[in-house]
């Protein structure tokens, strides 16, 4: 099999002197979804940023088609094509809606205004909500303007930190469902879950993550399978 | 029992709480749900006194609680969580729990400096309840950690453990799931009931965890665009057709099987999986889940 | 030996724009003294300078403190502002015996403070100075006027004795206004004044601070055409900012009867600063005083020659003009009597300050011309 | 806030490093003499002093920022308020000043306040349209009663030897007694204060209270009944002896010679010793209280507000009241430094309340020395202190080092005369140096 | 009754002053508020960014005067002053290089930054004086007056006089500009959203490809800009003079959070209400009322101008007592 597209091999990092990540290996291929699951302060959040070029590493290292990127910034990162929703703090709050959008084009330069529609199509509720500051939303509203601003970057490689807490289930169902759709189109992407049934249930691969290493790596549909993954990590 | 009475709530022209009323029986875990949007966070925040009514009135035990100040509620046994977690940053996980507690001898000015003994002997107690809370919620080892520097599940643990550090009457819970592990809320949801049955806590509890909701709440409310959509049992509620058009969805199950029917990797394993909703009401309390 | 006398002056704070001129004038005396080499036998005298800031009484006590306890000045010309020159002279003159002589400090306080007999000032006494402009004001068939003062111990101690003069003479003044230096703007100050109106506006302040801002709004808008100008006024920056808008103003300022204040500006002007600031040709005279003093007591210690600056200060005796230092110092070791004039027409009065004679100007040509004297 | 961890392995020493250093630079400036010291025990006794001084003002606002997040930049307002104290205390009493208005004055005041109560009163209590009605109508006529009784008798009393007084004068009493007093002036305008501004954020805050500050020193300044204004009030008693009358004390005179110093020297320096102790009393006394308050579930409260006010109203906290009490305690203390400060200068001289020295110099020693920490407030107050005098001397001399490759020539000259302005450089240099190597402050919170 | 003659005096004694003035506070405080906005800090360097940036403009100035050069009825400081402002922006991004950016990486609480605006602005404060020196400067040629009180009673034939300076025009209109270009600039332009974008959420404009450095280099440029202009327009208006562009600090930050802190109109909204409130509330207005008829006895006079500050301190307070984050809605860091 060729090189993946993106590969982080045995990261280990943290934010003090403390190791947060202890080897931590994730790849996705083009057009892969691939989930990580993994119990609250795991890691799994730290691995992305790890991932995303906004932690040090002290070991291991990123590529991103075949070219290392460790030692770039966040910043020339978007440029070589990936996107990232954090888990918080993910919108401009005194901004609105539209110019929350127009922000994850930042970088594109053809027109953007159909991907725009796209998104309000996708997300109803905020469409609706596009001149009014983001900072005003509803928990779950923030979720999809965020979202929606990373659609707007068309990466190559879209990085979702939870990108379902706080959803409703309707909205969960479309959001999955256009995932789906982005990877068809050849983009991978790599997402955190703890939604996590439902995610394995469309992972081409998932990782269980505990204590900053790779716990369990298998297909999402084998690690629903396994009794002792579900009882420990997915809720039964 | 808390009575919401025709209760409004507007930004501007915008109406998030567009006369609202519902009643949380004493005793009862009641569940808010509905789509994003609808006003539920607003209603609690209206409730406990963080935010001003437009118009309409809170009751509480047939005391007019409207209007009155966060601080006030927390006395008279209101306690609520964050949807968006509210730690104290740059204090100490225990910390964070420690302040918790009303009424501590150590927050008299004068009595820290005439009654340190006392003090002494509160703190010692406190940090111990504290620990109990720490270790149920699987945090035990972040307990010396800044509180700013938890992760965005545990985070969420704090938030509720704060409200297990004092004997509330009535605890309101925003979205205490999102981010937090499915194994461990679980738990929690198994504490939830304990709290409940065994100290008579009453509960309101938001959240888009269906399973969560399915399990533990009765009844359960829902809310659209600042209205109570319906209310009923949990498994009513998840047959009503207003209810699945508005929030629940058809549900993913239909899709992905839509999916894998034309893509073979899918394909496979797919009769391997039932459908989640299944799944789901078999692990909780056997209710039927309905559609999902 | 080596003398060194201490020069407190607010070289920063919110009159560093006079302090300069305030400095050269001392130093120009101290020059001259060094120079002349005739101070007990050639003594050489070093000035030391410090800056008190002149609004923070505490700053100027530690930048006196330092002159006195770490140089060793055995004199000091200043300080500046009242309030920070009584803190300093409480805390630091008086208790370590170190004659002071402040060049602008005008406040009333220091008539009466306990100073053992070491502080003087060749600053004019306000009260005598309201008088006198009341006077001339009068005499100029002004009936009514607006009075704006800098609102700290000297202008509003000058306004207050002028207002009581010229009312007492039968003046009417509509109103008296504060203005603070430094600040941004004066159109509020400006409007006030006008609404009140008067034939000519009494600006008791700093030429080259808020009195110049609060004259050029009158102009500005036409609120007034006739200024009464005090000391702190009449000088040459005035002259050369306003020119001939000035046609119909008048004040006065001390001098001698004499060319004492012609002199000392040509003096200045070799030396290359402006004489005829503020408080320079005072400051000029301060340091004159302490050195003749020292020459009189026939030696540089403060606690003996302190009672000797009212004798060199006051008549009999011969004249001494601004650039005759070396003559007074001369006069004095032969044992004669000298009546110190200097720039300013020092006259010291009990206890130890200026009574002043002044003389009156007007601006007619865009130029200071002097009337006469009062 | 990585670097947290780092921090605690140093932070038990950083208050005992930098005092060492602190202690260093005074002995430095006792001891020796060269361009940068004066070697002057004198020298270096006035700067303690007022350094100490500088530390409880420091205290008290570290107490409002540091434990509760209050932005109060009106810190010259309640100093200029607590340096009232002293005057009305402990200055003799003015003749025929309280027979020419005094109680007139203070009927006025009654009916001002009166006016402003009842005004509230009303805005509280009557419905809308009515009210606009009534408020202004409440304060026309309290203004015009007011100004009907305060007018004649302010003109009695300041016509009342107008050249050396002009006040209402003081009370006479010793001045140790003022110090709570003067605390007491600023603690009651802060609870006025606080009643009405605390609801702000931040920056508004910070706004509001720097409003409040300078009109309560415009008052000062104008109000020449009250403490002369601008004029200054001068001959404020000490609570220590006069340097000439130890000087004149055989005793002592002996006792200098005994130590080999001369009585001058002798008798400044024990002057200024005594205060250091007075000072230092009072400061060591207001940090074991407050180390006690904030090491308790009190500081603990605090913090949680400050971090959190939406999440501590949640649990329980009374966030306003909380606010107001460390706002009304923050600015008694610094009332009690103006207290202490007028006594230190036997002045009071209005014209000198400017907020830069008063207010950010202060929020300058509070932010360098660690805010949240008392300790490191309070170090960093008595360095800030000794740099701003040093400045003074080190600007120049920074300067003389500056040009001295420079040809002779006017622009060397011009910079010599300049030279002066050297010492905000210097403070500025300084300021930022220390700022960059200890971006947390010198003794940084835990 | 001589309606005529008490609008004029309003006009010429409140209204006019007032607004040029105002207008001047305005463009200082919209450097402040663009600052406070973006990088998240009150700079107490503005003021000296002022003087130091004045200073420059004068000094190139005198070099253009010393050439020949003259603009007719302008000033010759218009035509220094993009120079100045060139050579003061380097200087401000230089400070920004060894002072603030390194608080910046750190991302240090904003009473750090502010702190160290405090030591840059003692620096400044120095340097200011040593390039330039303590004295007051006149550096305005050109004609002085657009109206002159003298030609306006000639035209009427009314008493009260009317006077209209060149330099107030000039503030007015460039405040005008200035305001609008800013405005349009930050809500409409790619890289004033880009802007907000990094003052909302850092991290986040970050990863939207947003460079932050850019984007704090232009937030200085342009606050520099504006503090530049303003000083210079203030000198034109006034003088120049080291000292008062310290003391004219204090307007400045009241205006920028009367008007809400990084809200460009707030800014403006607030520099007139605490120019105006300045001028019209210590205003006596006998005058007037004697025009209009009445014969008061007082002067009719609210407050005595030593409290002019004072009370514009007041409305400020009373403002804010109704809307807590400034007229126009600003942040609360
Ligand atoms: N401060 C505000 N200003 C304007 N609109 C607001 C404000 N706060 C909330 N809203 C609007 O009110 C509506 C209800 O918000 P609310 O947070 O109550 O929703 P919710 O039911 O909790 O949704 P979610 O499930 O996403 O948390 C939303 O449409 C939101 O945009
Ligand atoms: N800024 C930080 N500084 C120090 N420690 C941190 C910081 N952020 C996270 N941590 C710690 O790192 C660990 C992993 O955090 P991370 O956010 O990666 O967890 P996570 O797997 O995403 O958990 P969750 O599911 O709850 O979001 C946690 O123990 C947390 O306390
Ligand atoms: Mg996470
Ligand atoms: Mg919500």
């Amino acid at each position: 099999m060729a090189e993946p597209y993106l590969s982080a091999s045995a990261m280990r990092g943290g934010y003090g002197k403390a190791d947060i990540l202890n080897g931590c290996t994730l790849t996705v291929d083009q057009g892969q979804i691939a989930v990580i699951v993994g119990p609250n302060g795991a890691g799994k959040s730290t691995a992305m940023k790890a991932v995303f070029g906004m932690l040090n590493l002290r070991e291991g290292a990123v590529k991103l088609g075949g070219e290392d990127i460790t030692r770039l910034t966040p910043q020339e990162r978007v440029h070589k094509g990936m996107g990232f929703v954090p888990q918080t703090h993910n919108i401009f709050p005194t901004m609105t809606v539209e110019e929350n959008l127009e922000m994850g084009a930042f970088i594109r330069t053809d027109d953007y205004r159909e991907t725009i529609e796209q998104v309000y199509h996708l997300f109803p509720a905020v469409a609706d909500k596009r001149k009014q500051n983001a900072g005003e939303l509803s928990g779950g509203q923030r979720q999809q303007v965020a979202v929606g601003r990373a659609l707007m970057t068309k990466p190559r490689l879209l990085m979702l930190d939870e990108p379902t807490a706080g959803v409703s289930p309707i909205v969960m169902d479309e959001l999955f469902d256009r995932i789906i759709e982005v990877a068809r189109t050849g983009i991978s992407i790599l997402m955190v879950e703890q939604n996590a049934r439902q995610a394995l249930e469309i992972a081409d691969i998932g990782y269980v993550l505990v204590q900053g290493a790779n716990r369990y790596t298998d297909s999402g549909k084998a690690l629903m399978a396994d009794p002792e993954v579900r009882r420990t990590f997915l809720g039964g | 029992m808390i009575q919401v009475h025709d209760l409004h709530r507007h930004f501007g022209g915008f109406r998030a709480v567009d006369g609202a009323s519902l009643t949380i029986e004493t005793g009862s875990i009641t569940g808010l749900i509905g789509p994003n949007g609808a006003g539920k966070s607003t209603l609690f925040n209206v409730i406990a006194g963080v935010l001003p009514p437009t118009s309409g009135r809170v009751i509480m035990d047939g005391e007019d609680i409207t209007g009155l100040q966060p601080h006030q509620l927390f006395h008279k046994g209101l306690l609520r969580t964050f949807q968006l977690a509210h730690e104290f940053s740059s204090m100490t996980v225990r910390e964070n729990l420690m302040m918790v507690p009303g009424a501590q001898t150590g927050e008299g000015l004068m009595n820290t400096w005439f009654r340190r003994g006392r003090i002494r002997e509160e703190e010692r107690a406190l940090r111990k309840k504290a620990d109990e809370v720490l270790e149920f919620l699987t945090i035990t080892h972040v307990a010396d950690e800044k509180a700013g520097n938890l992760s965005g599940g545990q985070k969420k643990l704090l938030e509720l453990g704060r409200t297990m550090m004092v004997d509330a009457k009535i605890v309101f819970l925003d979205e205490v799931g999102a981010g937090v592990n499915r194994t461990l809320l679980g738990t929690i949801g198994d504490a939830i009931v304990r709290l409940n049955k065994e100290r008579g806590y009453t509960f309101c509890v938001i959240e888009h965890d269906m399973d969560f909701i399915g399990r533990l709440c009765d009844p359960v409310i829902v809310m659209a665009q600042g209205k109570v959509l319906a209310q009923g049992s949990a498994s009513s509620i998840m047959q009503n057709e207003a209810v699945i058009e508005a929030y629940l969805g058809t549900g993913l199950k239909n899709k992905v099987a839509a999916e894998v029917a034309e893509e073979a990797n899918f394909g496979e394993s797919h009769g391997a999986q039932p459908g989640l909703g299944a799944e789901a009401g078999q692990g909780g309390d056997g209710k039927p889940a309905g559609d999902l | 030996e080596d003398i060194k006398l201490g020069i407190s002056l607010g070289l920063t704070g919110p009159l560093e724009s006079i302090a300069p001129a305030i400095q050269k004038g001392a130093e120009l005396a101290m020059k001259e003294v060094t120079d002349s080499g005739k101070l007990l036998d050639g003594s050489k005298i070093a000035p030391v300078a410090a800056d008190n800031t002149c609004v923070d009484a505490a700053a100027s006590v530690a930048a006196v403190e330092r002159l006195v306890t770490s140089e060793g000045v055995k004199g000091i010309m200043g300080g500046m502002c009242s309030g920070e020159t009584i803190a300093s002279l409480e805390k630091v003159g008086v208790p370590n015996g170190v004659v002071m002589i402040s060049p602008s400090a005008t406040s009333p306080a220091l008539s009466t403070i306990d100073d053992k007999g070491f502080f003087f000032r060749t600053a004019p006494s306000d009260a005598r100075q309201g008088e006198v402009m009341a006077d001339i004001a009068l005499s100029r068939g002004v009936k009514s006027v607006a009075v704006t003062y800098t609102n700290n111990d000297y202008g509003k101690g000058l306004a207050d004795s002028f207002a009581n003069a010229y009312k007492a003479k039968g003046g009417t003044v509509t109103i008296v206004a504060g203005h603070d230096d430094g600040k941004a703007d004066y159109s509020a100050e400006v409007a006030a004044l006008a609404a009140a109106g008067g034939d000519a506006l009494v600006v008791a302040g700093y030429a080259d601070q808020g009195g110049s801002g609060v004259i050029q709004g009158s102009l500005d808008t036409g609120a007034f055409e006739t200024f009464v100008l005090p000391d702190g006024m009449v000088n040459d920056v005035l002259v050369t900012k306003f020119g001939t808008a000035l046609e119909t103003s008048f004040g006065q300022n001390p001098s001698a009867e004499g060319d004492g204040h012609d002199k000392f500006a040509e003096l200045a002007k070799a030396a290359g600063f402006d004489g005829t600031s503020a408080y320079s040709g005072e400051a000029y005279d301060a340091a004159a005083l302490i050195m003749l003093a020292m020459q009189a007591a026939k030696t540089s210690d403060p606690k003996v020659y302190k009672d000797k600056v009212m004798e060199v200060a006051i008549a009999p005796g011969e004249k001494i003009y601004p650039g005759e230092l070396a003559k007074a110092l001369e006069l004095i070791a032969a044992g004669q009597d000298v009546d110190y004039v200097g720039a300013t027409a020092v006259e010291l009065v009990e206890p130890g300050e200026s009574a002043g004679v002044y003389r009156e100007v007007d601006f007619k040509g865009g130029k200071l011309n002097v009337i006469g004297f009062r | 806030m990585s670097n947290t961890r780092q921090a605690d392995a140093h932070g038990r020493w950083r208050a005992p490093i930098v005092f060492l250093l602190i202690a260093a630079l005074f002995m430095l400036e006792g001891t020796t003499r060269n361009a940068l010291f004066s070697g002057s025990w004198n020298s270096a006794l006035a700067i303690l002093n007022m350094g100490l001084i500088s530390a409880v003002m420091a205290l008290g606002v570290n107490m409002q920022w540091g434990y509760a997040g209050l932005f109060n930049t009106g810190v010259v307002g309640f100093l200029a308020l607590g340096a009232l104290g002293p005057v009305l205390v402990s200055t003799a009493p003015v003749q025929g000043a309280w027979s020419a208005g005094g109680l007139r004055v203070l009927l006025a005041l009654a009916v001002g306040l009166g006016t402003l109560a009842l005004a509230t009163q009303v805005w509280k209590r009557v419905k809308a349209p009515l009210s606009f009605i009534l408020i202004p109508l409440v304060l026309l006529v309290g203004c015009v009663l007011y100004r009907f009784l305060f007018d004649p008798a302010v003109m009695a009393i300041e016509a009342n030897n107008s050249a050396s007084a002009g006040n209402i004068g003081g009370l006479g009493l010793p001045v140790l007694l003022s110090w709570p007093v003067g605390a007491l002036f600023a603690a009651a305008a802060a609870w006025g204060v606080g009643k009405v501004a605390l609801g702000l954020r931040s920056d508004y805050l910070a706004i509001a209270t720097l409003g409040i500050g300078e009109i309560i020193v415009a008052v000062l300044r104008n109000e020449e009944w009250l403490a002369r204004g601008v004029k200054n009030m001068s001959g404020i008693p000490r609570p220590v002896p006069y340097e000439l009358d130890l000087q004149n004390n055989a005793g002592f005179v002996a006792k200098a010679a005994a130590w080999g110093m001369d009585p001058a020297t002798a008798s400044a320096i024990w002057v200024k010793l005594l205060y250091a102790g007075l000072f230092g009393t009072v400061l060591l006394g207001l940090i074991l209280l407050a180390e006690l308050a904030l090491k308790s579930p009190w500081g603990r409260m605090m913090r949680a507000i400050r971090d959190n006010e939406t999440a501590a109203a949640a649990m329980g906290k009374n966030i306003k009241g909380r606010h107001l009490q460390i706002f009304v305690i923050g600015s008694a203390v610094i009332g009690l430094a103006g207290a202490m400060m007028v006594t230190l200068d036997g002045l009071l001289s209005p014209g000198g309340f400017n907020p830069l020295r008063y207010t950010f110099l202060v929020w300058v020693m509070v932010i360098v020395g660690g805010s949240g920490n008392n300790w490191g407030s309070v170090l960093g107050a008595v360095l800030i202190w000794f740099l701003w005098i040093k400045a003074e001397v080190w600007g120049p001399e920074l300067m003389n080092l500056v040009t001295m490759p420079l040809p002779e020539g006017a622009l060397r000259q011009h910079l010599l005369d300049s030279a002066p302005h050297m010492r905000f450089v210097a403070m500025g240099l300084t300021l930022l140096l220390v700022l960059r190597f200890a971006p947390r402050g010198l003794v940084p919170e835990k | 009754m001589d309606f005529l003659n008490a609008l004029v005096a309003i006009l010429n004694f409140v209204v006019i002053p007032a607004a040029a003035y105002g207008a001047q506070l305005a463009l200082g405080a919209l450097g402040v508020t663009l600052i406070y906005g973006i990088l998240r800090f009150s700079n107490f360097a503005h003021g000296d960014t002022m003087a130091f940036g004045t200073g420059l403009v004068i000094l190139v100035t005198w070099g253009l005067q010393a050439l020949g050069i003259s603009l007719g009825p302008l000033p010759v400081a218009l035509l220094a002053l993009p120079i100045g402002i060139a050579l003061c922006s380097a200087f401000v991004l230089g400070t920004d290089r060894v002072v603030y950016r390194f608080y910046r990486k750190k991302k240090s609480d904003s009473i750090i930054m502010v702190m160290a605006s405090v030591g840059v602005m003692f620096v400044m404060n120095g340097l200011t004086r040593l390039l330039i020196g303590v004295d007051e400067i006149r550096f305005d040629d050109g004609a002085r007056f657009l109206i002159s009180v003298q030609d306006f009673k000639a035209w009427t034939g009314l008493t009260e006089g009317l006077a209209l300076r060149l330099s107030q025009a000039l503030t007015l209109v460039v405040t005008a500009l200035c305001c609008w270009a800013l405005f349009r600039f930050l809500n409409k332009s790619r890289s004033g959203k880009a802007m907000r974008a990094y003052a909302d959420n850092e991290d986040l404009a970050l990863l939207s490809g947003i460079d932050p450095e850019r984007i704090v280099r232009l937030t200085w440029i342009i606050a520099t800009a504006l503090a530049v202009t303003a000083g210079t327009l203030y000198g034109l208006d006034k003088s120049f003079k080291a000292f008062n562009y310290f003391q004219i600090l204090l307007p400045i930050f009241a205006a920028a959070i009367v008007g809400g802190l990084g809200s460009p109109i707030g800014a403006v909204a607030g520099g007139f209400i605490v120019a105006f409130s300045e001028v019209a509330v210590t205003y006596p207005w006998k005058k007037i009322a004697t025009y209009l008829g009445f014969q008061p006895e007082g002067l009719l006079q609210l407050l005595s101008t030593e409290y002019k500050f004072a009370v514009s301190f007041v409305i400020l307070i009373v403002v804010l007592l109704f809307r807590p984050t400034g007229l126009f809605r600003g942040k609360a860091y």
